[in-house]
């Protein structure tokens, strides 16, 4: 007889258990304006990153299409992947003295990890990270970029 | 040709009679039989269509999210939209399947789904077959899809396919019997199987609230069996994602997949239809003993309103229990079956039989 | 059919086959690419034999190439949910080396993010435990919570799961200022959502038939297989690297070591779900008593680690993560050995799940909570 | 116990077996030929009882190659490290452990598959992660032109 109520109890206390369940997924059901959903590229306008969010790393360039980008090659030796390329050229000065400058400043994204380590180690801040998340693209060769734009000069008074 | 919502008796009646009268009896036959067919295909596929939209939406309010959003407004044409690419895929059949059975599989679920359709009475009139052993017909070719399932999982030539088939087999015979029990204690409260007397019997009040305790215990039960017969969660073990992969239908693809697909959501129409007729009173409308005003305006309401009202309701808890509970493992569900439902059952059907007997009844 | 008839007849019985079945490495419930070989009997498991590898990408031959704050970034991609953890266990391992000693502040902040990353880790982890079981709902709920946690990450970290935050010396950057009022904005929700956890998955009857008494590991097989983490100390091992060997700021903290004794599945979910708990009120303790300071200590620019041996262990969601460094004095390491907490857990599963059906074989393998990468490296 | 004294204890109890001091852990060396020996002993002792095997290091020393194990004692919480070289580099070999600890079973072929250590009486030992026929990645010496991109 013992084991008897025990059967029924266990019926009701089950059945107890999955309408407890039941009562959350209904709270969820009957309360749709709660919703998470993100409709994402509908919501591109408004859509704001934060503001370390590491998207890919560019290099700002000013109106006068000046950077901070001396060229000595520290992000290079920073990169873990190699996703980083200087070449380098030299100059004669107008003071007569012979510079070497940034002549390209390549950048792989396909290889990039976005570790930060080339934005940390940068003596000047010519590089930062980007906020643009969207890199697909149809051709594997698109995402080797050159950062410094053509025909853009250093600007006036970085240190070397 | 009157056309009343409320009784489609004398429609059909006219429709009989003008084809009698301009065809010979044979070809009028011919021409009401290709009709009907076509109405019931017409209505399974677009019901199906919408009911795999709803447990889209249903299933995401659940989840707090928006569920299809993108093909037409709220995603209303996603449904369509995936039949047509079912349609487009290319069938593959595994190289050593047995070719004869595995294209059969499809076409037995999906018979069998129809074949249980045609005894369900949509409104006063709306209905194909009114045998009087209406129930008993149910009970049996709802039984028959599973040879379908069973000949999936085993022509497909895959392990996890044939996992999924003979769980499904154990599962779907075991709950075959809770069904029935559960409706034969209706039937017994009802004195008959034929559905329309069944639903005329509700005119007063419907069975789960006259048949009071032990109707309700049976339209509880028969919710739980008809969950586990139509292989939806938390028995969905047959295709249990996360364990088979898909179970029976691994295999196939494309349109053959799409048969199995809306089998489904058949299924899961016609459990609900049972459980609307037998336990909420069919298309019958809500009546409350005296209350004379209100029974009038519920009169008001068509009666095919009523009954795709109630039918929902039921489909709306059947998706309710799938996106709430985890899953049962093989041996539990057969031991709820054998353990519980079935000494309840039956313990409830000699209480029904007492009701009748004293009449403590409404 | 005469033969068949034959055989029934000579046997006396129906004759049976074992079978075998290749779970993964494409299956729902490997969670990435696993491959089970698993021998059936009917529905019966008689043998489980973990096969990996697929996503072995040589972290460790890598880590030989490249300068220690290099390596950080590679062990991100170990443990995915673990991040925080995985970098802090190379920052610690490089400090105890070079003997840095970091500021409080570093100490509280790692802490911290510790804490978040193992909740954030947790949650996921129930979810897909609701959804290995079939309730698919839990899914969204847990992955709904987690996305605060990342958004923390991403306001201070700038990345939300390959985060690479920590630094030898310190920290990649400060907190941002809206940190702290983000994490106890968060805990304030949070709390809210967990006894819904309970109520939706805990006590359901059907859960509860499905993992109490499956998979027991008992005490001694923990240790001999080195079970670590939560689903160690489900069967009662105190393995609790935090509590043990303490590092950063736990010395500072009040807290419990989760542990239970019952050893099966239910007690690995509850370990969990009550680490979760405990998670809250470490993170309560030093939230608002985040000292002063700098974020890092001023390093060399090319590190060098004096010549020997090293070794750093550190407590990740999953359990107990060692980094053990051998250095010649280059600038690079000489051998870099990760002890990951899923690899020794994952072979215990065979132990587990003898005589066990194909889903207690899923249930159990969720709460082993295996993440591939982690086990392959 | 603490270092110093484990220290002690292991000098007395191993007196052919180098013990130092490191920075962290008291480190033991045995010779090859020990090995299994020692880890009956390490076990089986009451007073010291290292239960528990937290790591196992495969190392290529360019002479030779050495197998580094963390053991950890879970009544007593001290911590040990027991180092083993082999004689050999190209076809090293060393006795498993694998019976006195069984989740070195594990890490014994991982590192037969990164270092191509081969243990005796090893009950399963094979490849863990990578094909067979690769090479052995982690040895000093492997080359991989095609997937080694040197910088």
């Amino acid at each position: 007889m013992k084991s008897f109520i025990e059967y029924i109890v266990s019926i009701f206390k089950g059945v107890w258990t999955l309408l407890v369940g039941m009562k959350v997924t209904a709270k969820y059901f009957f309360t749709p304006w709660n919703n998470v959903t993100q409709q994402y590229p509908e919501n591109r306008d408004t859509l704001v990153m934060f503001e370390r969010f590491r998207g890919e790393v560019i290099m700002p360039h000013t109106e006068n299409n000046e950077h901070l980008c001396t060229g000595c090659g520290i992000c290079e030796i920073n990169c873990p992947n190699g996703s980083i390329e200087i070449i380098s050229k030299s100059i004669i000065t107008p003071e007569g003295k012979k510079k070497r400058i940034i002549d390209q400043h390549i950048y792989h994204l396909g290889m990039c990890t976005l570790c930060n380590l080339c934005v940390k180690a940068c003596p000047t801040g010519a590089i930062v990270m980007g906020q643009k998340f969207e890199h697909a693209v149809w051709d594997r060769s698109e995402l080797t970029k050159v950062l410094n734009q053509p025909g853009s000069k250093i600007a006036e008074g970085v240190k070397e | 040709m009157a056309f009343n919502i409320y009784d489609f008796t004398s429609l059909t009646h006219n429709i009989h009679e003008g084809l009698a009268q301009s065809f010979s009896p044979w070809l009028a036959t011919t021409i009401e039989w290709v009709i009907v067919g076509v109405a019931y295909l017409l209505f399974v596929a677009l019901f199906g269509l919408f009911l795999v939209y709803a447990e889209r939406k249903v299933c995401a309010a659940f989840q707090q999210r928006l569920g299809p959003m993108r093909v037409g407004k709220w995603g209303l044409l996603q449904t369509i939209a995936d039949f047509i690419k079912l349609l487009m895929k290319e069938l593959i059949m595994p190289r050593k399947a047995d070719w004869f059975l595995y294209n059969l599989a499809p076409f037995i679920v999906i018979i069998a789904s129809f074949l249980a359709i045609a005894v369900l009475p949509f409104a006063k009139g709306l209905q194909s077959l009114d045998f009087d052993i209406g129930v008993f017909y149910l009970t049996s070719v709802s039984s028959v899809g599973v040879i379908g399932i069973l000949l999936a999982g085993w022509s497909s030539n895959n392990k996890y396919s044939l996992i999924g088939a003979m769980r499904s087999g154990a599962q779907i015979l075991s709950y075959e019997l809770s069904v029935s029990l559960s409706l034969l204690t209706m039937v017994v409260f009802a004195g008959t199987m034929q559905f329309s007397a069944i639903v005329e019997g509700q005119r007063d009040a419907w069975f789960i609230f006259s048949g009071h305790i032990p109707a309700i215990i049976a339209f509880v039960i028969f919710l739980i069996a008809g969950t586990a017969e139509t292989n939806r969660g938390p028995f969905d073990l047959a295709e249990a994602e996360s364990e088979l992969v898909a179970g029976f239908h691994t295999e196939y693809s494309g349109i053959k997949f799409a048969m199995f697909f809306l089998a489904e959501y058949i299924n899961l129409f016609i459990i609900s239809a049972v459980a609307a007729t037998v336990f909420l009173g069919g298309w019958m409308p809500l009546h409350f003993g005296n209350l004379e005003s209100f029974n009038h305006v519920m009169d008001f309401i068509p009666p095919v309103v009523w009954f795709f009202g109630k039918v929902l309701f039921v489909i709306f808890v059947i998706m309710w229990f799938k996106w709430t509970f985890p899953r049962l493992r093989v041996d539990q569900i057969l031991t709820l079956e054998w353990k519980y439902l079935l000494p309840i059952n039956l313990v409830n059907i000699l209480l029904m039989a007492l009701v009748v007997l004293t009449k403590f009844h409404f | 059919m005469s033969e068949i008839r034959e055989v029934i007849i000579n046997n006396d019985r129906l004759v049976t086959d074992e079978y075998l079945v290749n779970m993964g490495p494409q299956h729902p419930s490997t969670h990435g690419v696993l491959r089970l070989l698993v021998r059936l009997e009917g529905e019966k498991v008689l043998n489980v034999q973990p096969h990996s590898g697929y996503i072995h990408s040589g972290i460790e031959k890598m880590c030989e190439a490249i300068t220690y704050p290099q390596i950080i970034h590679l062990t991100d991609r170990m443990d995915y949910l673990s991040a925080h953890m995985n970098n802090e266990a190379v920052a610690l391992c490089v400090e105890k080396a070079l003997q840095v000693e970091v500021p409080d502040r570093v100490k509280y902040i790692r802490t911290i993010m510790d804490e978040l990353a193992r909740l954030a880790s947790h949650q996921l982890w129930w979810c897909v435990f609701g959804m290995d079981l079939g309730a698919l709902t839990t899914f969204f709920y847990g992955l709904r919570d987690r996305e605060h946690i990342l958004d923390i990450f991403e306001e201070t970290c700038g990345a939300r799961m390959t985060v690479s935050y920590n630094t030898p010396g310190g920290l990649m950057f400060d907190i941002h200022p809206n940190f702290q009022k983000r994490v106890k904005d968060f805990i304030k929700y949070f709390r809210t959502k967990l006894p819904e956890y309970d109520k939706l998955l805990s006590g359901n009857v059907i859960l509860r038939e499905r993992t109490d008494g499956i998979g027991h590991l008992s005490l001694k097989d923990a240790i001999d297989f080195g079970v670590t983490g939560p689903s160690g100390r489900a069967s009662g091992f105190s393995c609790d690297v935090r509590k043990h060997n303490p590092y950063s700021a736990y010395p500072l903290v009040k807290f419990n070591e989760i542990l239970d004794h019952r050893c099966d599945t239910y007690a690995r979910y509850e370990v969990r779900m009550r680490e979760m708990h405990e998670s809250l009120s470490i993170i309560e303790q030093l939230i608002d008593n985040i000292p002063a300071g700098d974020y890092a200590v001023k390093m060399k620019g090319v590190l060098k680690l004096p010549e020997g041996e090293f070794y750093q262990r550190v407590e990740t969601a999953r359990g107990e993560l060692g980094v053990f460094i051998i250095s010649d004095g280059k600038k690079n390491p000489y051998r870099v050995k990760f002890r990951s907490p899923g690899f020794s857990n994952l072979f215990a599963l065979n132990q587990m799940t003898k005589g066990h059906k194909i889903a207690d074989l899923v249930a159990i393998m969720s709460t082993l909570d295996l993440i591939i990468p982690d086990i392959d490296r | 116990m603490t270092n110093e004294e484990l220290q002690a204890y292991l000098t007395g109890r191993f007196p052919e077996a180098e013990i130092k001091l490191g920075a962290q852990y008291v480190e033991m060396t045995v010779k090859a030929e020990d090995l299994h020996d020692a880890a009956v002993q390490l076990k089986e002792s009451e007073e010291i009882a290292f239960d528990y095997v937290f790591c196992l290091t495969g190392v290529d020393y360019a002479e030779n190659m050495g197998i580094i194990y963390h053991l950890e004692s879970i009544n007593h919480r001290h911590v040990m490290v027991l180092k083993v070289r082999t004689a050999d580099r190209l076809n090293p070999a060393i006795d498993t452990v694998s019976d006195v600890w069984i989740t070195a079973k594990y890490h014994e072929r991982e590192a037969y598959d990164l270092l191509g250590i081969h243990f005796n009486n090893h009950t399963d030992l094979r490849r863990l992660f990578l094909e067979d026929g690769w090479g052995f990645p982690l040895r000093k010496d492997y080359v991989d032109e095609i997937r080694i991109v040197e910088r």
